[in-house]
């Protein structure tokens, strides 16, 4: 299975990432695909907030290494051909990407599953942090979700 | 002699990014205790939940320290 | 909810479709989507027949409101900001895309799981046929899979 | 006087894609029945799983036949 994990502080392209994916490899039925975007309220509990900018903190070196593990979780459980995980780091404003997962296979449930699986998985493990701006210029740690932890852990139950 | 490593919110509420450390306990749970014990910003950051990582490995409180070992507390992660 | 729905014989640009879908609005936090591609192999028990080219029939007018109904039972289901669905007819050739399903909201189980719907309901109930020529010359048309039932009738089971 | 049209699979079967009919039975389902019983490819392309719409929306066999409909005879779809 091809892979391409990425760390970076550039945008990146989806629809050039999407084509290099498949180029060439006419087994491929189906790509799947997740962009995570800055959205404007961003709080559990406080969904009035506005933010201004976004800054992501991530572990150099670490962060690589549990994206490749979860990427090999995933290649072990469906038939994939080919994996892409970017995700950002550094300032980021409204409505810019932050994280884009491609997965390839012949079927598309493998596909959707496995790209939603490593979205689950890299929410709980992967190790980044976002840090809200605020219009008035205040500066907080974005609180984790119960949900995302639950959403990670129904792939641990089977299902 | 190991390395410690702090991130995000518990960098700034330590005010350090992190430290070595010489005399070090037997697993990387004392460790975090021991560091909590100093009391103040350190309870508080290092006593509610706090991910732990030996060379870049999640590991659980058990996992036993080694000389060389670069260690890193983490909060709960929030990318994607 | 805004909502494109096209059916056409060019191909699409999945970076500039994903780009319009999001662009201004910065309640979207999550955008997913599906592109389906001609691969070499597709007859259902019968792997090792490569095609050639794949020439996709519509019913045009009933095709374009199929799709609209569909969708419009993605955004009673969902929470959803935008879709779009984009799929191509006439004479396609390996590796190029027929289909694309984006759905964008603000969070990502919703993104997952209607883009994967509309996909499901899309290949069960959108009359579209395809037809695939082999490399000696010969015609035949697909057969459709007992797999896309089951895989339609999962969501009217009420997950 | 309706208008029926075949497609894909069935109109290659039938070498035909459609026609009009002035005498229509009342349900779409007695239609197919009829246009089976012509017999040869007729029974064979009609006889098995069909999909069937009127006015461009998908049917079952009961429902009923008016002036001026659009009728369709569908394969199984394979599009996505």
């Amino acid at each position: 299975m091809r892979r391409d994990i990425r760390v970076q502080t550039e945008p990146f392209d989806v629809g050039g990432e999407t084509a290099r994916l498949s180029a060439g490899d006419h087994s491929i039925g189906a790509v799947a695909s997740f962009v995570g975007l800055v959205r404007a309220h961003n709080r559990v509990g406080d969904e009035h907030a506005e933010i201004a900018t976004m800054t992501l903190e991530h572990y150099p070196g670490m962060t690589e290494k549990a994206l490749d593990r979860i990427v090999d979780v995933a290649a072990e459980r469906w038939s994939l051909q080919a994996v892409t995980v970017i995700h950002r780091v550094g300032e980021l404003h409204l409505g810019e990407p932050i994280v884009l997962v491609l997965t390839a296979s012949a079927h598309r449930q493998a596909a959707f599953e496995s790209c939603q699986f490593i979205m689950d998985i890299l929410k709980t493990e992967a190790p980044f942090w976002k840090k809200e701006r605020l219009p008035d210029g205040s500066e907080r740690w974005v609180d984790a979700r119960e949900s995302d932890g639950k959403a990670a852990a129904r792939w641990l139950a089977g299902d | 002699m190991i390395r410690i490593r702090y991130f995000a919110r518990l960098r700034d509420q330590l005010g350090t990014a992190g430290e070595e450390m010489a005399d070090y306990p037997s697993t990387i749970g004392e460790l975090a205790a021991n560091l909590a014990a100093r009391g103040g910003d350190w309870g508080e950051a290092l006593g509610g939940t706090v991910l732990m990582a030996i060379n870049q490995e999640m590991v659980g409180p058990d996992a036993p320290l080694k000389e060389g070992d670069e260690v890193a507390f983490l909060p709960p992660v929030t990318g994607g």
